[in-house]
């Protein structure tokens, strides 16, 4: 029962040792810190990368190029906004070319409120990497997604953007997101897999499990709750919120249908389809802000395809159109989506007449 | 730490010192006595946010404790004031010594540190030692590295263009050297017949978070990437106050009067390492600027131990009970994140 | 009669002189060239910066922050990718120093298809630019509004960017759309401010005509045409085109009103409000592509307010979410909304029975 | 264009060659000729992508006239091939003589200019001048500056990593080293113990568009950059075929060798002014390199003036008619957009 963070270093461990991952790389992600969040650990194709956004990703973009399989990660998603236009090249380099060259990488980066992160460690990506064609762009919300969206990412033959929802990066699996072959408990696999504090690491070895391969494919969503009366459409760290905020008014007798999208580019949409034709009723919850918010791109398709289906105006939830998040806890908490405010958005839409 | 590094640029140092300021390489009494009171001020202040941080009164912890000789001086040399006419500072996150010594009040630190609503600097939006001074020229600090590499030009162009004799100061670490900014100060100062006058430092502390100097760079010394540009370089040993001064000094009096820019390195030290994300513990294998400033003070009786930890305890005792006066301060409203939006006015999206 | 690019030079040359812009620069903004689309031919305050995005906005917020009053260009809006985290700095300053220091810049950009620019001359930048927040963001449609426009901009105390829709820039002012205090006729005024091509040009002097100020509220839309029928949401050069497929559908029954959004942000909402409640059909066109979509934040937000008013599902006609444009004529056709296309929206609005 | 800095550059570059290639700057006859040819080729090409604009037949024309007394050298000089074991090239929208020494059909620059479908660079997407060839290594030109700075280390890794002869060559214009991506490719490819193998080329015109190089640098010459990161470096005159197939040579040699990055400067003219939007109209002030060579030829009687007009006519009809020819291929189809979104299938927003 991983965390998502140990699932991603396993998923990259799996990575190097059998699907052919050449190099992971980023600022501070080598030894000894093996990432801001531990998610490189260990990792024996793991190594630092000077402090440029700009030369990480046309680095990863050059070795993808030259047939090599590369991780890079961007610290925290709030500093990749001065490398759009080499995200762009990676998204339009099989499409400008003609097919020619096409750029097998992979671009993971933290993103989200939720860590006390203030203005520059809380920025959500969700939108910008929507906008940028060519690209895949998944988005985990448990260690098991975590670990199945990244092989998955891996063996792409596109450039995949992973999205790390840090606030649910230490949080525990639940039943049922069991990683394939890791140990049934969590303090087993820490023992085996994360390094020691202080001296002793530099001669730790990490004991990693027998790991299965596990592929979920990009593209298609998870029901993480079902339901009858509304149906959310989210991904990362507003479904676990989404699902809790379900569980609470079922004891008012509202059954919310919980979508995970989990792939956020292509997107489920015969998933998305088929609860909104159930439901009637939609709520988009993300933490972006919310001016031209991916959120509005799912309503507005669901508004020009199943108009006369929808019971109750969509709605979305979604982060301030404000220059920053805040430090102060009521500055976060103004600023994104919480349980409360999902809970009441549900109520209103299930109660509404038509 | 490499020491070589350290021995290397010391001998740099005083020999660029010496040459432009006598051949005495000491300063008045009187003026090393208040750099040791601001920069034991700085330290103490780092202190107490520390202390703060980890008693939960406060979410982040960066600053600059081992940078002090360096960042002092620097403040105590600044021409101080508002607009053109003075210098304009874009600083990092490691720069509370320079401020302290502007004049700022460690008080309002604390406020940053515990986000209260009191803070001045961002009314409790961003982390400790994001400083923000619009009366003394201080650009606001912004977490993302070498961004001020980028910007720092403009302020410069304005006083070239208002022909002012204030100048543009702008500082950032080693790691964030290899951002394409750094170089875009270096092409937008030096362009032949349009040079802009700016002190252009880095604070080498041979560290990026976790990621040693070392295997980084191909450059023997950051300050090496200026001379292409035909600008005067340095690299001093920015743990000794002295050594700092005069190097600051003569880098100063050349931008002011040249009008041109000038490339200043100081290897400085991480006495806490990064920040409160890799624990904000105090470090043992770098050299202390306070502790080696303060033994040459005894050394030239100037100031006695005793004295010095007599001060050190007031400081300490003062920022503790200011402390405890700012956690009773009022938290930002909810709806304040809707304020400041606009310089106009607060119009949103429509809202309002 | 101005066309559109002569109505910025002029807009321009009035901020220099009466306004107080000190700095118009970018890459071939000065002598001899005078911009791309000739923007700044002959101002005196024009300069050539080095070949470089960040430096370009790094230097307009700095000269800011000191109290000047840039304008800087970036020479076509596909290259200002590399710049986003700066522009979010533009933006949030005010806000990160809770009002201590504003950033009165303009930063004014080419944008759109229709020169057949291929993949990087064909880019907009609407979606990108309403995501950020803290600036305010214009497209004007005809010189008078450009004209009217870059004034607001200029004396702004905040980050204003100004979109020139590319496509529009030698189109002609049509009678209503002086600006006060230019000549009658476009020949004469090209004798007066359009410099000679060839060896004359270094000697040749501007002759300005006697221009009045003429502020365009930013926030304000203009009403393009007035229609009880449908209501298009349109900026830029999707404006023209959609009057002209509303003109043709005139003779059909169908009343087109047309919306010219002129401000992106902040955005008229009470004059949207207000159109779609007397039409009850709308249709969001513009050049972006259209998965994450200013449009869509129309639609979100008319969908969610005025749910019941709508006649028929909103709809978007926007770029297609591809990687590029591409530069045979076919290609960019198919990837921009064309006059038939709005027209066969419309139509189909127009008709559709609730 | 400033004649000083091309005669500073002369004397570096016959120093340089002599070194290592022996007394002798003189190449092969048959060399010799061969490279003439493919300069005639390059130029008639671009001649003829010229009159295809003027003509209607293609929107947008940008190329290297003035370039091909270096560029073709390049692409001679290169080990061509697929893969990590051979040399992977980075280059701009000047580059037909390189693509054209390595073997590419001059027909398909024009297919490219006409936007037809047969085009095998882009199937009718991008401008002139924008290659793509997989099979010999040459990454996509794409429009924005400099970027191939930032991207091309990473081909340079792969050879690193896989123990690989080749190199990797990185070429851009003088105006776009403001760009930070050319820092980023100095501080990449010159970590110490991580070097690079790398050949980081700029051909410096002494213009971006209408801006002259004069005004907008602080350093005498692009190569100086280089130094602080301890590489090799070079100035040299680009129009002279022989300076510069030695000093590539020389530097091929030593990154191959070495595996650590070289920095080399050519001096070249831009004989039709920057592309289309300027007029493409020729200029006469600067240095035709295939003049001066065919001068030369004569001179040492390997061509005579009439063997190469004879061979610049055939050249010019065989290209008009398969302009013509060209005129008649398919245009892409509009649903054609879709193609090539994704390597593994065409999935696009939920469509399909
Ligand atoms: C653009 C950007 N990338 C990454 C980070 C995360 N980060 C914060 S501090 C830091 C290291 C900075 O090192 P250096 O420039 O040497 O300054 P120092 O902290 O050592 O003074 C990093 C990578 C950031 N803040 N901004
Ligand atoms: C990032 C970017 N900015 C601006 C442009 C527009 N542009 C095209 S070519 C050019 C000048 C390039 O000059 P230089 O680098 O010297 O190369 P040259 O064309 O002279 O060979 C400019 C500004 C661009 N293509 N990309
Ligand atoms: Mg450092
Ligand atoms: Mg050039």
């Amino acid at each position: 029962m991983a965390t998502m963070i140990q699932a991603i270093r396993m998923a990259l461990h799996v990575g190097e040792e059998r699907l052919g991952v050449t190099d992971i790389f980023g600022e501070d992600v080598g030894p000894p810190l093996g990432g801001a969040f531990t998610a490189t650990q260990n990792l024996k194709t793991a190594w630092n990368s000077p402090l440029d956004e700009r030369g990480i990703v046309g680095m990863a973009i050059g070795l993808a190029l030259a047939g090599r399989r590369p991780v890079a990660e961007i610290q925290f998603c709030d500093y990749a906004f001065n490398t759009i236009d080499l995200l762009k090249i990676a998204g339009n380099t099989y499409w400008a070319s003609a097919g020619d060259w096409n750029v097998p990488m992979v671009m993971m980066t933290p993103v989200g409120a939720g860590i006390r992160g203030s203005i520059y460690h809380s920025h959500s990506f969700d939108a910008q990497a929507t906008r940028t064609p060519g690209w895949k762009i998944v988005m985990p919300s448990n260690p098991r997604d975590a670990y199945g969206l990244m092989l998955s990412a891996i063996i792409d033959p596109n450039p995949v953007m992973f999205l790390k929802p840090k606030a649910l990066l230490r949080a525990k699996a639940l039943p049922g997101e069991e990683i394939p072959g890791e140990p049934g408990d969590l303090k087993t696999l820490s023992k085996m897999i994360d390094a020691p504090v202080g001296e002793s690491r530099s001669r730790w070895k990490p004991e990693w499990p027998k790991l299965e391969e596990l592929y979920i494919p990009i593209g298609e969503a998870r029901t993480a709750r079902t339901g009858r009366d509304v149906t959310v459409l989210t991904y990362g760290r507003s479904v676990p919120m989404s699902v809790s905020a379900a569980d609470e008014l079922a004891s008012e007798g509202i059954e919310v249908e919980v979508i995970d999208l989990r792939s956020l580019h292509p997107y489920d949409w015969n998933a998305i389809k088929a609860s909104v034709r159930k439901t009637h009723r939609v709520l988009c919850v993300n933490e972006d802000t919310e001016v031209t918010n991916f959120g509005e791109h799912l309503i507005r398709r669901l508004v020009e395809e199943l108009f006369y289906e929808l019971h109750a105006a969509p709605k979305l939830l979604a982060g301030a159109h404000v220059p920053g998040i805040g430090l102060a806890d009521n500055l976060e908490h103004a600023s994104v989506p919480h349980k409360d405010g999902i809970k009441s958005a549900l109520r209103e839409l299930a109660r509404h007449e038509p | 730490m490499s020491t070589t590094a350290q021995t290397a640029s010391s001998s740099l140092a005083s020999g660029s010192s010496s040459s432009s300021h006598g051949s005495e390489n000491q300063l008045a009494p009187e003026l090393q006595l208040r750099i040791h009171e601001l920069m034991l001020e700085a330290r103490v202040l780092e202190e107490r946010l520390i202390t703060m941080y980890r008693q939960g009164d406060g979410y982040f912890w960066i600053g600059g404790p081992g940078e002090e000789a360096f960042n002092v001086p620097l403040g105590l040399l600044v021409d101080k004031g508002t607009g053109v006419e003075h210098d304009y500072l874009h600083l990092h996150y490691r720069s509370s010594g320079t401020l302290l010594a502007m004049g700022a009040d460690p008080v309002d630190a604390l406020r940053q540190m515990k986000n209260t609503a009191t803070d001045p600097y961002s009314r409790g939006r961003n982390f400790a030692g994001h400083y923000s001074a619009r009366k003394w020229n201080v650009a606001p600090v912004s977490s993302p590295i070498e961004v001020q590499y980028s910007i720092a030009p403009g302020t410069a162009m304005a006083q070239r263009a208002t022909g002012s004799k204030g100048i543009t100061i702008v500082t950032g670490g080693d790691a964030g050297t290899a951002e394409g900014d750094f170089a875009t100060c270096l092409v937008w100062s030096s362009r032949k017949g349009s040079e802009l006058p700016m002190l252009i430092l880095v604070t080498n502390n041979q560290y990026g978070i976790s990621t040693p100097f070392e295997g980084q760079h191909g450059e023997e010394r950051i300050s090496d990437r200026g001379k292409a540009f035909g600008m005067p370089t340095a690299t001093v040993d920015g743990n000794d106050v002295e050594t700092s001064w005069f190097a600051l000094k003569k880098a100063m009096d050349y931008v002011r009067t040249e009008r041109k820019p000038y490339l200043l390195e100081a290897m400085v030290s991480r006495l806490n390492g990064h920040s409160s994300a890799s624990g904000a513990n105090s470090v043992t294998n770098e050299v202390d600027c306070l502790s080696r400033f303060e033994k040459k003070l005894e050394e030239r009786k100037l100031r006695t131990r005793a004295e010095m930890d007599e001060m050190r305890a007031r400081m300490t005792q003062e920022l503790l009970e200011a402390s405890k006066r700012v956690r009773e301060e009022p938290q930002p409203k909810p709806e304040s994140i809707w304020d400041y939006v606009f310089a106009d006015k607060n119009y949103v999206a429509g809202e309002k």
